[in-house]
C-alpha cells in the first residue's frame, strides 16, 4: 500500500487545481466526458456544462479529452 | 497508453478560425479530427508538408479548422483533387477526409479507381451511415431495413461494407476503427499514412441528429457507447463464426500487402529519361 | 391592422429566439391560424444555413387581405423576442410604432419603454410543466396583443400541429398565453394613454 | 398509428380549401397532380424536402422513388423511366444542376420528357447553399454542348410552383423536351397559402400514342408542327434511342440532310410554337415609360415596387415572363418600341439584362439592378434605383 | 450441345440496319453480341420484353443491331438509364453492355451501386482491357506493364479484378466467359439473366486492333485461341493453388447468392398502401 | 532502338524550321512550351492526341501525366495539382467538357489556374463525334451555375493552336482563372506548317510568389487591380481552399460584405482588363459597310470570302476575335457604328449572333450563317450569303 | 464399323449443297471460321475470303458460326 | 502551278483509295514535302470517323505560296485514286482542267479520257516486291506529272517517315514512281498537244 499512498500524496500535491480543465467557450455540453469518465469526475452546472467536482479521483486516463469533440479540455497536468 | 494529447492538439488548430466548430454538441467527427491530429503528431511531420482533402458534408468541414495545406472541394471529388495535389508534389503527405455520402455515393468512382491505381494517399471515411449535412437521407451505407428521411418506410436498398470494397477495388491498407476507440483510431491512421499506398481507415461515427433522431438511437453518448457493444477486434474475429459476427463491425488493421505505387511507378519513367539524358551529355562531353 | 392601398393591410410579425424554442413551427402555426383559418394571404420565412444550427433562430410572417407581393418582411409591425440577443440584433428592424414583445425574463434591457414583456418561459414551465410549450404561450400572447388573430383560430392551428397526446399541454398554453396577452394589452392601453397625455 | 398513417394518406392532396405549404411542397405536389410516377434524385439544399416528400407519396400513387448515387445518375434514371413510360423528376440545385447537363443533352437530343427542377442558391461552386440566387438563368439555357432549344420556367409563388410544375409535365410531355424549373431558396423554403385545383381544373397534357403499326412507327418523325406521338419501351415498338446524330427512327446516320433536318427539329419545335410557348405577366405597362423587367422572386418585390412608384407618379410596368426559355422576344421587342428605361432587377451580376439588350434596334436605357450576397432585392431597392435614374 | 443456332441469331438482328457491322474484321464483340442473342433466345422471352442498353464504345455499339427495346445511352451511365428503365416497367428484362472503359472507368460508380442495390438488372462487359473506340487508351483492365497509346512506356496502374469488385459491391450473381467459349457463354448469360437480382457476366474478348497492335499479341484469331490457354474452369480453379492461377483467368459461375431485391421489395411498399386503401374502402363500405 | 528514342527525345521541341503537324499536336507542344507539366485527362475523340503526345512527352520533362478514370476527375486533379504548384492541363471534347462544368466553377470560385482545351465536335449529346462544330461558344462562357466571367480563347489555325495553348496559360496565371481554348475536329486535326517559336520569343507569364511571410499572406486578396501573388501548397503557406463563398484568407464567411466583394472580384478581375483581354484581328474593315464578324475555323473560310468579294467590288472586311470571351464588345460597337450589314458565320444555329445583336443601338441588319452537317462554312457559301443581301 | 459408314452414307446423301454457308457481303474475311473449324472446312478464295472446300468434313459442330462475329455463316442443315 | 492574286498560287490535291493503302500517310509526306523542303504552306486534311472505318479513304493538301485561308478543299487541281469506288465518288470535285492519275488495274472505268493511268499497285508488288509501298510509288507519280514538288523533296521526305530498315525500299518505290509519273507526262503532253489540235 505504500506505493499507492505515495501516488495518492503526490497526487494531492499536485491537484491544487482542477486535474482538467474546460473551456466552457467552446463547450456544447454534450456530456460525452460527463458520461465517459471511469471516475465521475464531472458533475453538471446550472447551465448544463460540465464542471469538474471530484478533480482528486481523476486518473488522467485521457478519455475524456480524448473524446470531447470541441478540443475543450486540456489537462492541467499532461 | 496515454498521450500528451491535450495540449497537443491545440497545435493544429488555425489560429484564424474561432470555436465552436460547426458540428452538433456531440458530433462524432470532432473526435476523429482529434484522433487524426493526433496521428499527424505522432509522425512528426512539418505542418507544410500536410495536405488535407475534403469534399462535402459534416465530415467535410474538418480540414478548414487544421493548420495545414487544406482543400475543401465538391462534393464527393476529394480524392481526384487530392491525387492531383499528390502527383504534382508528391512530398506532401496527402490525407483524404470524407463522409459516408461524399466517399462512397457520389464519390465511390473516385475512391475505388484511387485505391485501384494505389497511389499514395491515405483516405479517412468517418462513417455516420447517414447524409449529415443535408438532414438525413439514407446513404450507400446505411443498414437495410433502417429510416432515413428519404427511406420514411425503411431502407430497401443493401449497404456496401466500405472496408471490403476498399479492399477488392485495390487498397493495399484497410482498417476500422470507431470514436469510441479514439487511441486505436490514431494509431490506426498513423500507420495508414505510413503505408505507401493507397490506404483506408474507415471510422464509425454517430449522427444522433439525424440517424440517431431517425432510427431513435438516442444520445451521442449512448450512439458512441454502442459501438464499443458491436465492435470486435480483428484478433478476435478471427476465432469467431459467421453467425457470431453477425451485426457486429471488425475493428483494428484488416488488410496489408504491398504492391507497386503509383507515384514511384511514375518517378521510375522519369528518372529513366533523366539518366538517358545524362549519359547523352556524357557521351556528347567525351 | 391598418389598411392601406399600396400595402395591401400588410401587417409584419418577426418571432425570434434561440435555436430549439419552436419559433419556427410557432410562426408556420401563426401563418396557418391567420391563413387557413381567417382566411388572409400569409407568407412565411424563416433563416436557413449555418446560422440556423443552434444559434439565433427566427421566423417572419407577412399577413395581407390582399396579394401579398413581396414576401419577406421589410418593416416589422410586431417583434417577439424570447432571447436578449435576438432582441438587440432585431429591434432596429421594427417600425417606430411596432409592438414589441419579450420573454420578461430572458430579455432584461428593452431598448424601448413601449413593450410588452411577459414571463413566457417560465409560465410555460410552471403552470403547463414543461418549457417546450413557451413557443405556443407566447403565440397565443402575440395573437392576444396584436388583436390579428382570434383565440379559436390560434386553438385550432395549434392543435392541428400537436402530436397526439399532447393537446391538452397545447390548450393549455394557449390558454395561459391568451390571457397572459390580453392583460398585457390592457395594461398597455392605459399606459399608453397615460404617454399620450 | 396505422390510423393516423390513414388519415395522412388521403390527406395529402386536399383540393379548394387553403393550405399552408412551401414552394418545394409544392412542386412535389404539382408533380403528383401532373402525373408524374417516378422520381430519382440526389440530396442537395435547397431542393432536398422535393425528394422527401416525394419518397414518402409516391409509394402511395404506385410511384416509384429512388435516390441514386449522385445526380448524373439521377436525370439517367428519369430518362430511363420516361422512356419505359413514366412521367419523370428529379430536383437539385446549382453543383448538381451542372453535374446533369451532359445528360441533359441526351434528353434533348433523344426527345425524352421530364421535368428538372432547380431550386437556385447561390454559385458560382459550392457558394451560399442556404442562400438565395438568380445565378442559373443563362446556364439553364446553354449548359450543355451543342445546339437545343430549352423550355425553362421561372415560377415566382408557392402557387407558382404548384401551377407551373404542372405545366413543365405538360409542355414536357407536348414536345418531348425536358422542362427545367427554376425556383430558388426562398420559393423553396417560403410557405404561402395555396388552394389546390381539382383535378378537372387541372390542365394535363399528355403525350399521344401512336396509332399507327409497329412496322411504319417513327419515334423521331419530323411532323408538319414538329410534335409528335411516343411509343415508350414494352409497347411492342421496339424502337432504338441514341444520343449520337439519327434518322427519323433513332439509327445514327452520317447523311447530311438527315443530320440537319434533326437538328433544325430540335429548334423548331420550340421556335415555331413561341406563341405557346409564351407565358408573361404584364402589369400597368399601358401607360408606362419605365419597364422593370423580373423574374421569379424579384418580380414579387418588383410588383410591390411598381406600386409604391406608381403613387409617386412614375409611369411604371413590369413584365414577368413565367416561361423564360424560349425568351419572349415578341412582347419585349413590342415594349422596347415603347419605353425610354428598362431596369432588369436580378439575383446575379446580370444576366437576363443581355436577352433584353439583344432586343434593343435604338436608344432605349436598360440597366441592371443586381444583388448578389444571398438577400432577394427589396422594394425599396428597385424603387432608389428608379428614382436615381429620374433624380 | 450443339444448338439451332445459325438461323436462331437472324430473328433478331434488326430489319432496318444494314450489316455489315461496324466492327474491325475479327472483333470478338460481335461473337459476343450472338451469344447474347442466343441466350435471351434459350429463354423463350418476347421481344417486346427485352430491353438492351449501353453507353458507348465500340461494345456499346450492340443494341442498335438487335430487335429489342434498345438504348444507346452517354459513356458510362448505361446502367443508370436501365435503372429508371426497369423501374418505370418492372416487366421488361433489363440487360446493359458495356466495355470495359464504359462500364468500370466512367461509369464504375453506377456499377457498384446498382450492384449493391441488388437491382434486377443483367450486367455484361465485354472487356477487352482497352479502349478499343478511341484509339487504343488503357481501361482500369489492361494489366499491369503492358502498353497503350496513353501508356507508352507500360502501364503503371494495377488494374480490377472486375468480377471481384462486383462481388463485393453487392452483385448477387458473377460469373466469366470468354469469346471462345461461345457456347458456353450463352449458357451463363441466360443464367444471369434468370436471376432475381443484379448479375454480373465479364466476358473476355479481344481488340486486335488496339490492344493486339500495341502489344504484339496477333490477329484476332490467335487472340481469341489465346483465350482457352488462359482460362480455368472455376471447378478446376478450386483445386489450384495460388500460384498455379497466377496469370490465369477463372471463367463458370463464380458466385450466387439471394438477398432482397430492389424492384420486388419497392412492390412490397406500394402493396402495403394498396391493402391499406383496399381495408379503408371496405371499411367505409361495411 | 535506344537511339531511335533519344533521336526523337531531342527532336519534340524543333525551333523556327518549318515541322508539319496537327492543330491537336500544337496544342500540346504549346502547353509544354508555356510550362505545362501536369495533365490529366480521359480520352475523347476528337481531343485524344493531345493526351496521348503529353503522355509520352511529360515524363521526358519531369512533368506527369494521368489517365483518371472520367472527366470530372480530370478536370478535379488538374485543379489539385494547380494548387500543388504545376501548370496543368486538360483536354476533352463536348461531353466531357459539360461533365466537368461543375468543377470548373470551382476553379473559377477558388481562383485556380488552368487551361482546358476543348475540341469541338458535333453536338448535343453524342452527335457527331468525328465531326466539326461550333456549339459550345456559350457553353464555355455560361456552363457552369453562378455567376462567373470566363476567358475563352477560338484559335483558328495550327499555329494558333500553339500560340494561344501558350498564351491561355499565360493568361491563366495572371488572372488565377481557368483558360478554355475552343479548338475543333478541323483544327486538330488539320496538319499545317508551323514554325515554333524559341524559348526567348515566347512570352511565358507565371503567377508571381508572394514576397510577405506567411502570417500576412492572403491567399484570395483583394489587390487594385485584382490580380495577386500565389504561393502553393507545400510552401509554407498553409492556406485554406473551399468552393463555399470566402473571405479574403479563403475561409468561408456569411458576411454579407464579404460575400460581395468576393464575387464582384470575380468579375472585375477580367471585366476591368478588358483592354489586356482583347484580342481581335480585324482585316479590310477601314472602308467596310459589310462587316463579317467570325472566329475559329470558320474565320479562315471568312478571310477567303472576303478577298473574293472584294474583287466583286463589296466594301466587306472582317473582325475576328481569338479570346471570345470577354466578348470585344468596345471593338464591335464601335464598327457597328460603320456598317449597315453584318454577317455572323457560325458552325451552330446562332449562338455568338446574340452577342453582336446585344451590341446593336441602331438598325443595322445583323445576320447569321449557319451550318451544322458537321462541314466546314466554306469561302462560296459566306459569299453567296453576301450576294444575296445585296443582290 | 457399320455405324461409322451409314453415317457417312447419310452424309453424303445430304450433303449435296455445302454443309455451312456464307454470306459474302457480311463477311469481313477475318478468318476465324478458317482457323478454327476442327474439319478444316474451309479454304481461301482468291480475294481471301473463306470459301467451303471440304464440305464432306464437316461435322455440323457449329464452332465457325458461333464464333463468326459478323452472323455471316449460316448452316443450310441445322 | 498558276497563280492568281486571289488564291494565292492555291494547289488542291487529294489522294484517294481504300482504307489500308497508306493514303493518309502519303498525304503527310507529301505537305512535308512542300511545307518543308520546299518552303510553301500547306494544309493536310482527311476524313475521320466510322466512314474512316475501313471502307473509302482519303487525304487532303492544300498548297499555297501565301497565307492559306480556307484549310479544306474546294476544287480539286489533282486527283488520285487507286480504286474505282474513290474515283467514281471523287472525279466530281476535280476542276475541268485538273489532273487524274488513277491506278490503271483498279480503276477501269475512267471517266474522262485525260487521265494518266499508270500500274501503282502492280509496280509496288512487282518490282518492289511489296504492294505496302504502292502509295510511295503513286505520290512520286503524282509529284512527277503535277511537277509541284521536287523528286529531292519527295525523297527526303519518304525517307524521313520511314521506318529504319525499309530506306531501300522506299527509294526504289520513289524512283518508280518518278519514272512512272515522268513518262506518263511526256505522253500525255503529246497527247495534249493532239487534243488541242
Ligand atoms: C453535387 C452536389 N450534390 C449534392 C450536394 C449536397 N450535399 C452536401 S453534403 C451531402 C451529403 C453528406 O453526407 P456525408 O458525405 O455522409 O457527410 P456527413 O454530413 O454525414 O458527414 C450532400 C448530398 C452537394 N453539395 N453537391
Ligand atoms: C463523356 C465522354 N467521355 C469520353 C468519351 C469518348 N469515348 C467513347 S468510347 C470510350 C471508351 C471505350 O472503351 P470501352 O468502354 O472499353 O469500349 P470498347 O470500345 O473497348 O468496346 C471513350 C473514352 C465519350 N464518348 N463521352
Ligand atoms: S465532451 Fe467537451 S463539449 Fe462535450 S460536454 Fe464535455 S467539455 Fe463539453
Ligand atoms: S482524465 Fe479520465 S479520470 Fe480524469 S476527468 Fe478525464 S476521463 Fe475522468
Ligand atoms: S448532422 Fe450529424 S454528422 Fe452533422 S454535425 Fe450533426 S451530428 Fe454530426
Ligand atoms: S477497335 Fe477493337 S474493340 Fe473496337 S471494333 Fe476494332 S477490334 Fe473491336
Ligand atoms: S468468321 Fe465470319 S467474318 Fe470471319 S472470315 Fe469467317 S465468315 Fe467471314
Ligand atoms: S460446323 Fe464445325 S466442322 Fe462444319 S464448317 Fe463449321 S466449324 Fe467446320
Ligand atoms: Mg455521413
Ligand atoms: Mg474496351
Amino acid at each position: 500500500m505504500a506505493d499507492t499512498e505515495k501516488v495518492e500524496v503526490k497526487k494531492k500535491w499536485k491537484k491544487r487545481s482542477d486535474p482538467v480543465v474546460i473551456y466552457k467557450k467552446w463547450c456544447k455540453a454534450c456530456f460525452i466526458c460527463v458520461e465517459m469518465c471511469p471516475q465521475k469526475v464531472f458533475d453538471t452546472d446550472r447551465d448544463g456544462y460540465p464542471v469538474v467536482t471530484r478533480g482528486l479521483d481523476c486518473t488522467q486516463c485521457s478519455i475524456c479529452w480524448l473524446h470531447c469533440p470541441e478540443f475543450a479540455i486540456t489537462s492541467s497536468e499532461k | 497508453m496515454v498521450e500528451q494529447v491535450s495540449n497537443v492538439t491545440h497545435k493544429y488548430l488555425r489560429p484564424k478560425k474561432t470555436f465552436p466548430n460547426v458540428w452538433c454538441p456531440g458530433c462524432g467527427i470532432g473526435i476523429a479530427m482529434g484522433a487524426l491530429i493526433r496521428a499527424i503528431d505522432s509522425l512528426n511531420f512539418n505542418k507544410d508538408d500536410v495536405s488535407v482533402v475534403s469534399g462535402i458534408g459534416c465530415t467535410a468541414r474538418i480540414p478548414v479548422y487544421l493548420d495545414f495545406n487544406t482543400l475543401h472541394t465538391t462534393h464527393g471529388r476529394a480524392i481526384a483533387f487530392a491525387t492531383g495535389v499528390k502527383l504534382a508534389n508528391p512530398k506532401l503527405h496527402v490525407i483524404v477526409i470524407s463522409g459516408d455520402g461524399d466517399l462512397l455515393a457520389i464519390g465511390g468512382n473516385h475512391f475505388i479507381h484511387a485505391a485501384r491505381r494505389n497511389i499514395d494517399i491515405t483516405c479517412i471515411l468517418v462513417n455516420n451511415y447517414i447524409y449529415g449535412m443535408t438532414g438525413g437521407q439514407y446513404s450507400p451505407t446505411t443498414p437495410f431495413a433502417k429510416n432515413a428521411s428519404t427511406a420514411p418506410y425503411g431502407m430497401i436498398e443493401q449497404s456496401f461494407d466500405p472496408s471490403d470494397l476498399a479492399k477488392s477495388s485495390g487498397a493495399t491498407y484497410v482498417a476500422r476503427g470507431t470514436v469510441y476507440h479514439a487511441s486505436q483510431l490514431s494509431r490506426l491512421i498513423s500507420q495508414a499514412i505510413s503505408h505507401n499506398g493507397f490506404s483506408f481507415v474507415e471510422v464509425i461515427s454517430n449522427c444522433h441528429t439525424q440517424y440517431g433522431r431517425l432510427n431513435r438511437e438516442g444520445s451521442a453518448v449512448k450512439m458512441i457507447q454502442w459501438q464499443k457493444e458491436y465492435a470486435v477486434p480483428a484478433s478476435a474475429a478471427a476465432r469467431m463464426t459467421r453467425e457470431e459476427l453477425e451485426g457486429k463491425f471488425v475493428t483494428g488493421k484488416l488488410h496489408e500487402v504491398f504492391r507497386p505505387e503509383y507515384v514511384s511507378e511514375y518517378q521510375k519513367i522519369i528518372d529513366k529519361f533523366n539518366e538517358e539524358e545524362e549519359e547523352n551529355r556524357q557521351l556528347q562531353e567525351s | 391592422m391598418k389598411k392601406t392601398e399600396e400595402d395591401n393591410g400588410r401587417y409584419e410579425i418577426r418571432l425570434s429566439g434561440s435555436g430549439g424554442q419552436g419559433l419556427v413551427l410557432a410562426g408556420v402555426i401563426l401563418a396557418e391560424a391567420m391563413g387557413v383559418y381567417e382566411g388572409k394571404n400569409v407568407t412565411q420565412t424563416q433563416s436557413y444555413g449555418p446560422e440556423a444550427r443552434g444559434g439565433a433562430s427566427r421566423s417572419d410572417i407577412v399577413i395581407s387581405d390582399g396579394e401579398i407581393y413581396y414576401p419577406k418582411t421589410t418593416e416589422l409591425d410586431l417583434l417577439l423576442c424570447l432571447t436578449q440577443e435576438s432582441c438587440d440584433g432585431y429591434f432596429g428592424d421594427l417600425k417606430e410604432e411596432g409592438l414589441l414583445i419579450v420573454d420578461s425574463d430572458r430579455v432584461r434591457q428593452l431598448p424601448t419603454q413601449k413593450a410588452h414583456a411577459l414571463p413566457f418561459i417560465n409560465t410555460a414551465r410552471e403552470k403547463v410543466g414543461t418549457p417546450v410549450v413557451a413557443n405556443v404561450v407566447s403565440l397565443a400572447a402575440v395573437a392576444a396583443i396584436s388583436g390579428i388573430c382570434s383565440r379559436e383560430s390560434i386553438e385550432n392551428a395549434v392543435l392541428d400541429r400537436a402530436p397526439l397526446g399532447t393537446e391538452e399541454k397545447n390548450k393549455m398554453a394557449c390558454d395561459l398565453g391568451f390571457k397572459l396577452g390580453l392583460e398585457s394589452r390592457r395594461i398597455w392601453s392605459e399606459k399608453k394613454i397615460a404617454f399620450d397625455n | 398509428m396505422a390510423e393516423v398513417e390513414t388519415k395522412r394518406k388521403k390527406s395529402f392532396y386536399k383540393e379548394n380549401v387553403p393550405l399552408l405549404m412551401q414552394g418545394n411542397e409544392a412542386c412535389a405536389l404539382g408533380a403528383l397532380a401532373a402525373g408524374c410516377r417516378f422520381f430519382a434524385g440526389y440530396p442537395i439544399t435547397p431542393s432536398t424536402e422535393i425528394a422527401e416528400i416525394l419518397s414518402r407519396l409516391l409509394p402511395r400513387v404506385g410511384g416509384k422513388f429512388i435516390q441514386m448515387e449522385d445526380e448524373i445518375a439521377s436525370i439517367a434514371a428519369i430518362i430511363g423511366a420516361s422512356i419505359a413510360g413514366a412521367k419523370a423528376m428529379t430536383s437539385t440545385s446549382g453543383p448538381g444542376y451542372s453535374l446533369m447537363q451532359e445528360n441533359l443533352g441526351y434528353a434533348y437530343m433523344a426527345e425524352v420528357p421530364c421535368v428538372i427542377v432547380n431550386v437556385m442558391r447561390g454559385g458560382p461552386s459550392t457558394g451560399l447553399p442556404t442562400k438565395v440566387a438568380q445565378g442559373d438563368v443563362m446556364q439553364s439555357k446553354w449548359g450543355t454542348h451543342g445546339d437545343y432549344f430549352p423550355i425553362v420556367i421561372v415560377p415566382s409563388s408557392v402557387k407558382e410552383c404548384f401551377d407551373y410544375t404542372v405545366k413543365a409535365f405538360s409542355l414536357s410531355e407536348e414536345y418531348r423536351i425536358p422542362v427545367t424549373v427554376l425556383s430558388d431558396e426562398v420559393l423553396g423554403h417560403m410557405r404561402e397559402i395555396v388552394k389546390l385545383p381539382s383535378q378537372e381544373e387541372l390542365n394535363i397534357v399528355t403525350v399521344p400514342k401512336p396509332y399507327e403499326p409497329p412496322e411504319w412507327y417513327k419515334h423521331f418523325e419530323i411532323t408538319p408542327d414538329f410534335r409528335s406521338p411516343m411509343a415508350s419501351f414494352g409497347e411492342g415498338y421496339r424502337f432504338h434511342l441514341t444520343g449520337l446524330t439519327h434518322d427519323e427512327y433513332g439509327f445514327p446516320t452520317a447523311s447530311k440532310t438527315e443530320i440537319v433536318r434533326k437538328l433544325e427539329k430540335l429548334r423548331l419545335k420550340t421556335m415555331r410554337h413561341l406563341d405557346e410557348l409564351t407565358d408573361v405577366r404584364v402589369e400597368m405597362m399601358d401607360d408606362a415609360h419605365i419597364m422593370i423587367f423580373a423574374y421569379g422572386s424579384t418580380a414579387r418585390a418588383a410588383r410591390q415596387a411598381i406600386r409604391m412608384a406608381r403613387k409617386r407618379r412614375f409611369k411604371v410596368g413590369l413584365i414577368q415572363p413565367r416561361i423564360i426559355w424560349p425568351f419572349p422576344d415578341q412582347i419585349v421587342r413590342e415594349y422596347l418600341e415603347r419605353v425610354d428605361l428598362v431596369i432588369v432587377p436580378e439575383l446575379n451580376q446580370g444576366q437576363i439584362i443581355r436577352e433584353v439588350k439583344r432586343l434593343r434596334y435604338r436608344h432605349v436605357k436598360i440597366i441592371g439592378l443586381n444583388r448578389f450576397d444571398g438577400e432577394l432585392i427589396t422594394p425599396q431597392q428597385i424603387l432608389d434605383k428608379l428614382k436615381e435614374e429620374r433624380h
